[in-house]
């Protein structure tokens, strides 16, 4: 039998509770957010929206107290669909609360963690990434900025891209060169928490073809990060970084970006009448993304178990980027003729977003050729 | 309540394994050569595999389709030549319905339904599966009722036997005025679809780990063939259309064991196990080369019966055209809401 | 006869390929920032490349279809941000109806038609290329002639400038009893399809070109990208689609050249270059990865008209089902004596 | 710009002349062959129809006097297009006359082609390959079938795999080891002409999965092939190989082997009403068949001119095995049930064979990942 496991998993009573709860949240806090803007997903950027979820003790509830309540992690599963499906603008924590606040329990010293994580749960404190360099791409290994030894610190010199949000986030978690890389290519580096207040940190936003500035170029010039702001060990930067990406594949932003664009187009079939040829189109999406919601509570219960569903996980991301990347195809064959940037209908305007914001969807965590090699890795294939 | 490997399960995923590796091979040859596998079929009807949905009073399990799932997808898997699907599916379409399920072979009629008039039967039933030897058939009847089912045995009917791709036998039967049993049993296209949907799951499964192998042990330019990045990129769509469609069936199944009527997962399962179906076989192919077009090699025992299990019961066109249909019916701003329903 | 490049299309080409080498690229930006790039218009009309379709005696190359491919492919590939193609292909429309091709920016009317009535139009337009800015727009007219055509200025017309996905105006004009001229011109959506075939098929090749030399270039691992096999097969995929694409425009601009209607090789050029597109698209925005995501890159100036192109004038669902309904009608016996019948 | 050259060609009015004589004579010939046989395309073997061919003076018709009249490349397209178009059954002499004569022509001695070609122009004289082996398939440098120099000729040993009606044939090219494969792996073998009548020769038909006969394995156990049945230069054989597969990668057999199905799906749809669903799918693949036949035609005038396009060739041969394999699945979603084998309707007899023979369609001349990378290499990237 093939290695995957996959068990359909019912969500605890107290998930469904608090679905119920955050449905009537959203629909007082976003109830006139048009469509287009919902189609932006978790690109959208809010803090004010960010800092009432962290009021409803909705950021980090699965961190054990004092930072969070120590909730399943089903329960935060429910809120982050919720938020999803509903297009919610939850980029301004989004990798706080999702990747940088876990990293920092795991590898973070106690006082880092008194340092950020109140921050964090309360949505006023955000994050981004920096891993990407110039000229390293989805080969991590080869990065270069660094991180020389100074007294009472480090000294930090180079350049990382593609770091979403990094103009408007407090901290960088960054992975830096502070040593030979070595035999298998992986060693020293080291991952830091950086205040992108700090003198010598130069951002500069890169537009994107859609015309948004969420990418940023951050170059460090001579940037002092003193010693407590190591995160984890020296030179285990790439082992931290990796188990890190793993577990984060198999989320439902992996397959609920494009979701408000598949509501605008049932609502288009539902103008179409009972026996249009949208629907064959429409119940086929509706299976697969069924399939990809109960695949990826899987994994979360998995996970939520103590588990590592590694190999799952960048199985549902694979299925889930091509279901994403399908819908603005089908869309724009549904609908017939071209979308209208400034004076078309809701769909049109949802569909423009999505048929360009789409490409993007596979560069998140991985491209399809990396994601396919580490599910054939995991089939013992390499 | 939770999907969980029970004990039970457990064991019935054992007991049909074992049985089904012990007798598949021959079963195939048999069938190949157009016999009937009756070792195979008493095995099967010994161990009360048929039974499992039966109340344990009947003489079944008492199972749900949990259970089920575990002995069709391990049937899928062994490309098993004889109708158990159909005779578990009818045994549950039966029950439901009030009607008495008798011992041995039971089938159902796949896409045609048969009139009703003073209890007896008229109709054309072009794909019935073993058909023309079952103890007894099960039709859904043109009725108010679109539940409503007929069960009949075929003695006295017309027709000829046929065959799919599989080379699994889908007979043609005449039926003009044969005595019937009718009651509220359901769907038979869904739960035929349902069945299919577990039979396709596992014979996925299957190729998925028969290509792996394969591709590890196949020697092309100098290296085993799974080195090839491009082989490597094909397998692992093949693992997530695997995995895709075992979560799929697994969860119309558990719908059906909740107690709904499960409609839209059966839906959902018969186009995503058959979708994946369709692109497993493509990859399969493509990977084996000339060697899996062989009728030496097994591949094609399980391909063969992918491409007709994907048509059997409804294409994934016909269902989508009908899923979807209940979606825009219910509308865009219950798109979410419906996804999520608890059961 | 034959498509073999004369000396004057081989001219044409060069002329055309040099102009908007020159110019495209600031009249690219010039766009982004929504000004209208008057230097390129300018030196595209001083060329007379808008008029290579009209007569010479109208000032024009007296040109074909073939000629107007090796233009509108050229522009497709620098990806040029005036309504060179709407005004090409409202001259030949015009010209069909006997009626003035005036000089200047022309335009074609994406998808809707207008009413006319003792010689006054009256209708809303939703996407017509630099609408508010043309001297005439052509659109459909309705008609028991489903070839009629009307033609008129757009001024005393309201509406708004708006624009589709690739930032190129497609403006919304409602028009309430202006003056204009009708004729039996052809079907405004076929030859506008023509043309945006023709652009896709130059921007296609150029996404080509762009992947290619990029792969060769970007070091990832340790190697160039080109030396992975996904991504090899990948542009090979990319490579088929090119000259899918560049052939199945081609085709059309010969079968209007042979002086047929060409209707079917139009459907099938828009068919065959949008799902090219988008296929394409897809390929390329892999291959670069989150380079070809900013503005800074040059890739999505073709990739975003791309998408938009291939939905205008009738996406690739539209033209199939016409296209497929006439194949229908013909009949199954006459599929294949339909398909090489000579012009 | 791209390296690909496609240009739309015209077909020569005697080539068009042809066409009307080739379509009343199938009118006459193979008016009652029902369309599950159509299907069979080019696997239909039936000498009595290619002697008809043959008298008609269709094969061979390219080579020059005395084997034939020297007919355009664009005739002979024709020809053959209209023989596939209409499912005729041409096995019996295909790869003799499309392959093997023109391997003659251009390598072999004045006495072989004076032994063989008139027989193969007749229609009576038939062959087969003697490519792969065993542990070889595509990797044709590993091949170790072997011809041992001997008085007057040479001993061959070894075995032939997926020899397509070698039962049936009279003759084998088969590339047997001549020597060592040197530093470039393609050294040390030589194409010969092998009697298969011969002692010591063994043919085992192999079933396909479909229940036909059509592979082969050949077995040569001490087999004697005289000094005069050498084709071409002693060690050239990889080399001669490579030429004669490019150039016949591109013909009309690379995308009309489903053409029948397409014939019974229309069929179909005519009984489905003019607004059917079927509509859009049937125009999508008209709209792919006729570009590829644009394609194709485009090639063989370049052939025709002498020119040498082969990476166009194997563009050809790859999109048409993708549009090939598309159909049967196509056909099945319209069509909406499980096709029968025995009772079924001319529309499921054809989508039963075409759906399980589609899987060997990517078999011929090299399989899609090694046409993809022939065209890689072609742009530039290998």
């Amino acid at each position: 039998m093939s290695q995957l496991v996959f068990q359909p998993r019912e969500l605890p009573a107290e998930a469904e509770a608090l679905r119920a709860e955050v449905r009537n949240f959203l629909a007082a806090e976003i109830a006139s957010y048009p469509p287009a803007e919902r189609a932006r997903s978790w690109v959208g950027f809010d803090p004010e929206f960010s800092r009432k979820l962290g009021a409803r003790g909705w950021l980090g509830m699965t961190w054990p107290a004092p930072w969070g309540r120590k909730a399943s992690a089903l329960e935060r599963y429910v809120v982050i669909e919720e938020l999803l499906a509903a297009g919610a603008p939850v980029a301004a924590h989004w990798i706080a609360e999702r990747q940088s606040g876990p990293l920092l329990l795991r590898f973070g010293t106690e006082e880092q963690r008194q340092y950020i994580l109140p921050g964090i749960a309360a949505g006023e404190t955000y994050f981004c990434i920096g891993m990407s360099e110039p000229d390293s791409g989805s080969d991590l290994a080869s990065i270069r900025s660094r991180a020389d030894k100074v007294e009472g610190g480090w000294k930090v010199n180079g350049r990382k891209v593609w770091t979403t949000y990094a103009h408007k986030s407090h901290w960088m978690i960054a992975l830096l060169r502070t040593g030979e890389a070595g035999e298998n290519r992986h060693g020293g580096t080291t991952q830091f928490l950086i205040d992108l207040s700090a003198p010598g940190v130069t951002v500069r936003p890169i537009r994107n073809m859609i015309g948004d500035e969420e990418f940023n170029e951050v170059t460090f010039d001579d940037v002092f990060v003193p010693d407590g702001m190591l995160v984890g060990a020296e030179g285990e930067g790439w082992r931290q970084v990796t188990a890190e990406l793993a577990f984060e594949r198999s989320g439902p932003d992996r397959f609920l970006s494009a979701f408000a664009l598949l509501v605008e187009l049932v609502r288009f079939a539902e103008g179409l009448g009972p026996g249009s040829g949208a629907n064959a189109a429409i119940g086929r999406l509706y299976a697969h993304l069924s399939v990809l919601r109960a695949m990826s509570v899987s994994v979360a219960a998995r996970l939520d178990a103590g588990e590592e569903p590694a190999l799952e996980a960048s199985v549902v991301k694979d299925l889930g980027v091509t279901f994403e990347q399908e819908i603005p195809e089908i869309a724009q064959q549904i609908l017939g003729f071209a979308p209208r940037l400034d004076g078309g209908s809701d769909l049109e305007k949802a569909l423009a977003y999505v048929q360009q914001a789409c490409v993007s969807f596979s560069l998140r965590g991985g491209t399809t050729e990396i994601m396919r090699g580490v599910i054939a890795r995991g089939l013992g294939l390499r | 309540m939770s999907a969980e490997m029970t004990d039970t399960r457990a064991m019935i995923a054992e007991t049909a394994e074992r049985l089904f590796a012990d007798h598949a091979e021959a079963a195939l040859a048999a069938t190949e050569a157009g016999e009937w596998s009756a070792a195979l079929w008493k095995e099967i009807t010994a161990n009360g595999l048929d039974r499992v949905l039966m109340p344990e009073d009947s003489g079944g399990f008492g199972g749900g389709w949990q259970d089920a799932f575990v002995i069709l997808s391990a049937a899928g898997r062994h490309a098993v030549p004889v109708p158990l699907a159909d005779t578990i599916a009818a045994t549950w379409l039966l029950q439901r319905a009030g009607l008495d399920a008798p011992e041995g072979l039971l089938s159902l009629a796949d896409g045609d339904a048969v009139g009703v008039s003073r209890g007896k039967v008229m109709g054309t039933l072009l794909r019935v599966a073993w058909g023309r030897s079952a103890k007894c058939i099960v039709a859904q009847a043109v009725d108010d009722d679109p539940a409503m089912i007929a069960a009949f045995s075929p003695v006295g009917s017309k027709g000829a036997e046929d065959r799919n791709i599989g080379r699994e036998r889908r007979d043609k039967l005449l039926i003009d005025g044969l005595d019937a049993q009718c009651g509220t049993g359901g769907s038979v296209m869904a739960v035929g679809a349902l069945a299919r949907s577990c039979q396709m799951a596992g014979a996925i499964a299957q190729v998925l780990d028969l290509c792996v192998t394969y591709a590890g042990e196949r020697v092309q330019f100098g290296r085993p063939i799974a080195r090839f990045q491009a082989i490597q990129q094909q397998l692992a769509r093949l693992a997530g259309e695997a995995a895709a469609a075992d979560m799929a069936a697994q969860v119309a199944c558990q719908a059906l064991d909740e107690g709904t009527d499960g409609f839209m997962e059966i839906a959902a399962a018969k186009i995503r196990t058959g979708e994946a179906a369709g692109k497993a076989a493509a990859i399969a192919h493509q990977v084996y080369g000339a060697i899996g077009f062989t009728e030496e090699h097994r591949l094609h025992h399980l391909t063969r019966r992918l491409w007709s299990w994907r048509a059997e019961f409804g294409t994934e066109s016909v269902w989508a055209a009908e899923l979807g249909r209940l979606v825009v019916v219910r509308g865009a701003d219950n798109l979410w809401p419906g996804m999520t329903r608890k059961a």
